[in-house]
């Protein structure tokens, strides 16, 4: 029989203005193997959890219940507080009754029942515990990041600038991302890629980073400090280690129909191709659905000219399989589709623009070589108009629910841009809210105003209606002169909403680190562990885990690297000590849970088996307890019940079930 | 009747929660009735919620509606404050108790002027 | 018959088997039991195999596994497929075992002939082409059509061939003239009363002397849940019907996948509860869920219960389905 | 039913949720204060594959009068796959249930992520709303226990 102690917690009022606890002290020390109960205010803190120290060594306990917040929150605290007390940390168990209780009942007899019942099953389980010790596991000191735009580049800087190998992988032929797109960035105006142009090329000479461009991760396995990744190196159809990147190829390649990805199809690209002049690598690829050679076998025109001899149309995906310590996502963003907004004429009209489309209008290397003009015909606008929150802020199913947040700025940013290049353009911009929190924010957004003659209207567009003389008819409204406005314009853009890049929940599925319903990588927790996924050893870096701007995406980028570091840095690390455990006597040999075990920790071995008196040979389950990271499938498959979950063991859920119907 | 009673109706009768608008005024930008309307369709939300159901009742714009749904097709927020405007028409309507439209009445009420749509959303909300 | 004998003597006699399994003569000529015979003797004056020799001797090989040197099994066409299941298992030796495929034309049940309105029954004889019996009584003799007096797994018998065997002795009648999940859906179409009604009437006969669990083929734990101390659901002197259902419930689940449909369970039941509607059940829910899927086919198959679709059926969809 | 009509009927209700999603989901209802009935009691297990059949029937045994199993949505479990087996495992179970004559509506399957307290605590009045109108659970309950 267990010596339990059961420790009931206040929580200032968050408990108790809604569970009796004293109530509760009284009633659970009555309960089978309860020796000692005590409440507190706080029992997480120093004081409270010196009580529980002093209790255990008084009373000699062998178990505790502590009732207090969830165990997501301070299962850990209190098992140190176990440990330090030379309690087995395993011995606790938690009764959730304040977010499962307090916080969501305001009877509070009816509050204080459950509260109670929560705490004797929580009893139940800590007198079918067992002390349980961590294995250790080795640490592989090398970090994946997923993703090389601006927070995939700068989180494995940051790793190997502490010393540790770091691979990127991206899926387009080159590094840069989405800020390579970018012409200029708020709130200073300096070009986008001026400054991400260095740390690109910093990325590819530092010899602690490998790049794996135009490639995909494939599969995952493995758990934290010791993760199995195979990588599919798309065929390049370009022997990297020949090509020298003059870019005759390119130039002579005759295909040159399809949709440019990096201008985002605004003008066309040849079928080998980088994706822009200044890529990393500076390595063309071959792009084989537009390829006339692997269409139709003709032409071989870029081999013929290729000094170099690199062209290699027999080239084929290889699949690489690295092991990692850590793995960074990066996968970034795209803007939504717009196929449900048809109000805003973006099918419709040419000079219907999104902002992405925009910077690569306004930027030198762009379909218009930088001049502002309309994609229909090319004439300079007149009157420009910005529709804010398109999609964005929208809680019906056509659009997103979240602020993508950078939208305001960016359009300050255009407007501005375009306000001081072109003065004879009208700017107008559509708002709901303009929302600028950041340092020099709101002064630049005011800038845009005050100094560039922007004209801000507050309140939507209900409709873009293209005129037959190529005129754009935007009809808004004033919301502060509650006047509807029916306004001509040159050229209009959407703010479009941002969202995860769509390869997220593929990546997402293979690392189990789970997504929001917006398809964001969640975090471990909103405030206090921000850039960690709920997956031991994943770490989130930039937009992937929520709309952030180029500052944020860097700061959260260096803030990945660090725990990843942290994580590197260790040489072994203890493993989970809940994990299953078969017994021989009971085992059949029967392969099921082997099936069913999704980390390969089931292995089978024939051994000599003492079955009261019975000596054979018998083919039984055998745990790899370092892999096995205690999901419990195989305890459900085995029909004789000799697998079994330690710390989640079948006879503890029986009692919690127990308790909780008695 | 009380007017919060009638605040509650209209809420019932629309199935809209008026607290979800954010007050973009998407509604207003596409109102072809805009210029018609005394009380603006950005402005219906916040009658209800501030219970003056009595001014929304004898504006004109409750007449003013075509019904044409643009605002409830592009309302971000759900909103829908066409639904809203249609709520205290049925609310007027009921209280006058069996007079609803039928089909025999149309005749009389044509007017060369009236926009097609108005007929359509007229035997859509009234022939019940 | 005497072609399995003969058979069975050469295979002892030069060495490749140490013993035969098959079946020993009874008491009585309608019940035949499993038995091993090691002499050619024994198998001259014990070995029988006719329309009674319902067991399936799959099972046996557990053990026969775990003997010194080969044992020579026979084995039906259905009760092959659970063979075929245990290797799948790796609770059979295959190197361990001589198949020997025997043909069936359909087995008897004992039963089903006293539902005949057959009394006082002294000895059964059958015809050579297995179309009639004739049953000697204390009151005189009455001929029987082969037919009528089925076990209700013939009448949807799972085909001639044998899914496993070393070599095959002696004909197979396919026995299949009705509907195996007809049954099944009549319950199905009832309302909840109704399905309570029958089950509850079905298993308060249940007196937990474990037959069903005993002969199953795929209940082969060395020890079973029921009787581990683990998950407190061990046997309780004081049972009653909720704990039938329980039991019932958990063993049909526990077989889910791997249940052959071989109907041994409901043969030996001796309060002739249909079991077999469980294990039916589960089977036909698998088949739609999940498509078409027959335990012991292909021991390499993966079992519809440690395998999935992305696309699966919800469970909420599946429960509430009428 | 032999609840008497002046004696509210309470129903009792065993929620097995998983540690990484459900659990975390029932967190945010608390945080978030989103009410739903004190019936439903969690028990916290690792994954949704983690519930034995066995559970849920020696909850009805001990007299819950309904049991949900909350898990991650297909394609995020934290351990990959758990919640494809459990998926399975309950549409056979709640359909032999069905088959004996439970009146189904005792059992539920529903996934809910970390970051929908507001679904869990719907399922949670939606479920608690169905128990009580399903009643207590007589059918499954052993007798004896209530001794």
């Amino acid at each position: 029989m267990q010596r339990i102690g059961v420790f009931v917690c206040h929580c200032g009022s968050n408990i108790a203005a809604t569970v009796d606890v004293k109530k509760v002290v009284e009633m659970v020390s009555h309960e089978p193997g309860v020796v000692h109960a005590e409440d507190y205010q706080y029992m997480c803190s120093e004081v409270g959890q010196a009580k529980i120290i002093e209790a255990i060594r008084e009373k000699h306990l062998t178990g505790l219940v502590v009732c207090s917040c969830s165990p997501r929150m301070h299962e850990t605290t209190f098992r140190k507080t176990a440990e330090r007390a030379g309690l087995n940390p395993y011995m606790v168990e938690i009764a959730n009754i304040r977010e499962h209780c307090s916080w969501i009942h305001k009877n509070m007899e009816e509050a204080t029942e459950k509260a109670v019942i929560l705490a004797r099953a929580a009893i139940a389980k800590v007198n079918l515990d067992a002390p349980l010790f961590p294995g250790e596991s080795r640490v592989t000191k090398r970090a994946l990041v997923i993703g090389g735009g601006i927070a995939g580049i700068q989180t494995a800087l940051d790793i190997a600038d502490a010393g540790y190998e770091v691979d990127i992988v991206e899926k387009t032929p080159s590094i840069g991302g989405r800020m390579s797109q970018l012409d200029k960035t708020f709130p200073t105006l300096d070009c986008s890629a001026c400054i991400l142009t260095p740390k690109m090329v910093e990325a590819s000479a530092n010899e602690k980073i490998h790049l794996y461009t135009y490639s995909e991760v494939e599969k995952v396995s493995g758990f934290v400090g010791d993760f199995t990744v195979d990588i599919r190196k798309k065929a390049r159809s370009v022997d990297m280690s020949k090509c020298t990147g003059c870019g005759v190829c390119q130039e002579k390649c005759p295909s040159r129909k399809t949709p440019s990805e990096f201008n985002r199809g605004l003008n066309t690209r040849s079928a080998i191709y980088t994706p822009f002049a200044q890529a990393i690598p500076n390595v063309p690829v071959i792009d084989r659905e537009a390829c006339i050679k692997f269409k139709t076998g003709k032409c071989g025109l870029c081999q013929k000219v290729c000094q170099a001899g690199a062209i290699d149309y027999e080239q084929k995906d290889e699949i690489v399989t690295e092991k990692y310590g850590a793995i960074v996502v990066a996968t970034g963003f795209d803007t939504i589709k717009l196929d449900k907004y048809d109000e805003y004429a973006y099918s419709q009209s040419k000079d219907v623009i999104t902002s992405l489309e925009l910077e690569r209008i306004m930027n030198a290397a762009g379909p218009t070589k930088g001049h502002l003009e309309r994609l229909s015909d090319g004439k300079h606008p007149k009157n420009m108009v910005f529709i804010q929150c398109v999609g964005s802020r929208c809680s019906d199913k056509r659009g997103k629910s979240y602020c993508s947040k950078i939208c305001c700025m960016y359009t300050a940013k255009h407007a501005m841009l375009i306000r001081d290049k072109y003065p004879d353009v009208n700017v107008t911009v559509f708002y709901i809210d303009v929302r600028t929190p950041g340092k020099n924010f709101d002064e630049f957004y005011r800038r845009a105003v005050e100094d560039y003659g922007v004209n801000y209207i507050k309140g939507q567009v209900g409709k873009v209606m293209p005129q037959p003389n190529g005129q754009l008819l935007v009809q808004g409204v004033d919301l502060l002169d509650n006047k509807q406005i029916l306004m001509e314009a040159d050229m209009v853009v959407l703010a479009t909403a941002i969202e995860p890049n769509a390869d997220v929940r593929r990546i997402a599925t293979m690392l189990t680190a789970s997504i929001d319903t917006n398809n964001f990588l969640t975090e471990a927790h909103a405030k206090l562990r921000p850039v960690e996924s709920p997956t031991a050893g994943v770490f989130l870096s930039g937009v992937c885990q929520g709309p952030k701007d180029i500052p944020e995406t860097v700061a959260q980028a260096g803030a990945a690297a660090v725990k990843a570091i942290g994580l590197l840095a260790k040489d072994k690390l203890m493993t989970n000590p809940c994990t299953a455990k078969s017994d021989e006597l009971l085992c059949n040999g029967c392969s099921q849970c082997a099936n069913v075990c999704p980390y390969g920790a089931i292995s089978y071995e024939t051994k000599l088996i003492n079955d009261h008196g019975i000596r054979e040979d018998r083919r039984v389950a055998v745990v790899n307890s370092a892999l096995c990271q205690g999901c419990g499938a195989c305890t459900v498959t085995c029909p004789s019940g000799a697998m079994d979950l330690q710390g989640f063991a079948n006879r503890q859920i029986l009692a919690e079930v127990d308790a909780i119907c008695r | 009747m009380s007017i919060s009673k009638q605040a509650e109706q209209i809420r019932e009768i629309s199935g809209v929660n008026p607290y979800k608008c954010m007050k973009c005024g998407k509604c207003s930008a596409s109102c072809p009735s805009f210029n018609e309307m005394d009380i603006k369709p950005h402005q219906f939300v916040s009658y209800v919620l501030n219970d003056d159901i009595e001014s929304l009742v004898n504006s004109k714009s409750l007449w003013k509606c075509l019904s044409c749904f643009a605002c409830i097709e592009r309302c971000p927020r759900d909103v829908k404050p066409g639904k809203l405007i249609d709520a205290a028409r049925q609310l007027v309507v009921r209280q006058r108790g069996e007079a609803y439209l039928t089909p025999d009445e149309i005749p009389e009420l044509l007017d060369p002027d009236l926009p097609q749509q108005l007929l359509v959303s007229a035997f859509r909300r009234y022939r019940r | 018959m005497q072609e399995m004998i003969n058979r069975a003597k050469e295979l002892l006699s030069d060495g490749t088997v140490n013993r035969v399994l098959g079946w020993r003569r009874g008491d009585m000529s309608y019940n035949p039991e499993p038995s091993y015979f090691e002499t050619a003797e024994d198998l001259d004056a014990n070995f029988v195999y006719n329309g009674f020799c319902g067991a399936n001797l799959s099972k046996y090989m557990i053990e026969g596994s775990k003997l010194e040197g080969k044992t020579l099994v026979f084995l039906k066409p259905c009760d092959s497929y659970s063979f075929n299941q245990l290797i799948a298992e790796h609770r059979v030796d295959r190197d361990k075992a001589y198949i020997i495929g025997v043909g069936c034309m359909g087995k008897l049940s004992f039963e089903k002939i006293k539902e005949q309105g057959v009394k006082g029954i002294t000895n059964i004889t059958i015809d050579d082409a297995n179309e009639n019996i004739t049953v000697e009584t204390l009151y005189g003799e009455k001929t029987l059509a082969y037919k009528d007096c089925m076990l209700e797994r013939c009448h949807v018998c799972k085909g001639k061939e044998h899914q496993i065997f070393d070599e095959t002795i002696g004909e197979s009648r396919d026995t299949k003239d009705a509907d195996r999940f007809a049954e099944v859906e009549k319950i199905e179409a009832m309302s909840p009363e109704e399905k309570f009604a029958f089950f509850q009437n079905e298993l308060s006969r249940c007196i937990r002397c474990n037959a069903c669990r005993n002969v199953c083929p795929a209940c082969s734990c060395r020890k079973c849940v029921f009787d581990s101390t683990k998950f407190d659901s061990a046997q309780k002197a004081n049972v009653d019907s909720f704990e039938e259902r329980m039991f019932h419930i958990i063993r049909a689940f526990h077989v889910a996948g791997r249940c052959t449909d071989c109907g041994e369970c409901s043969r030996v039941c001796p309060q002739g509860i249909p079991l077999h509607l469980f294990n039916r059940k589960f089977i036909k829910d698998i088949d739609e869920f999940y498509g078409e899927f027959q335990a012991g086919v292909d021991p390499e198959a993966k079992s519809p219960l440690t395998s999935f679709t992305f696309n699966d059926v919800e469970p909420g969809v599946t429960g509430g389905r009428r | 039913m032999s609840i008497t009509a002046n004696e509210e009927f309470k129903p009792k209700i065993v929620a097995f949720c998983c540690n990484w999603c459900s659990y975390a989901g029932a967190d945010l209802a608390g945080s978030s204060r989103l009410v739903y009935p004190a019936d439903v009691k969690i028990i916290r297990v690792p994954c949704s594959c983690r519930v034995n059949p066995m559970f849920i029937l020696h909850a009805f045994e001990k007299g819950a009068d309904g049991v949900i199993l909350c898990g991650c949505h297909p394609g995020d479990c934290h351990y990959s796959t758990g919640n494809y087996y459990a998926r399975r495992r309950m549409a056979l179970l709640f359909s032999m249930l069905d088959y004996i004559g439970v009146e189904h509506g005792r059992t539920r399957v529903e996934w809910v992520s970390a970051a929908e307290g507001v679904k869990f605590s719907q399922t949670m009045n939606e479920f608690v709303a169905k128990i009580t109108s399903l009643g207590k659970n007589v059918r499954l309950e052993d007798l004896r226990c209530r001794k």
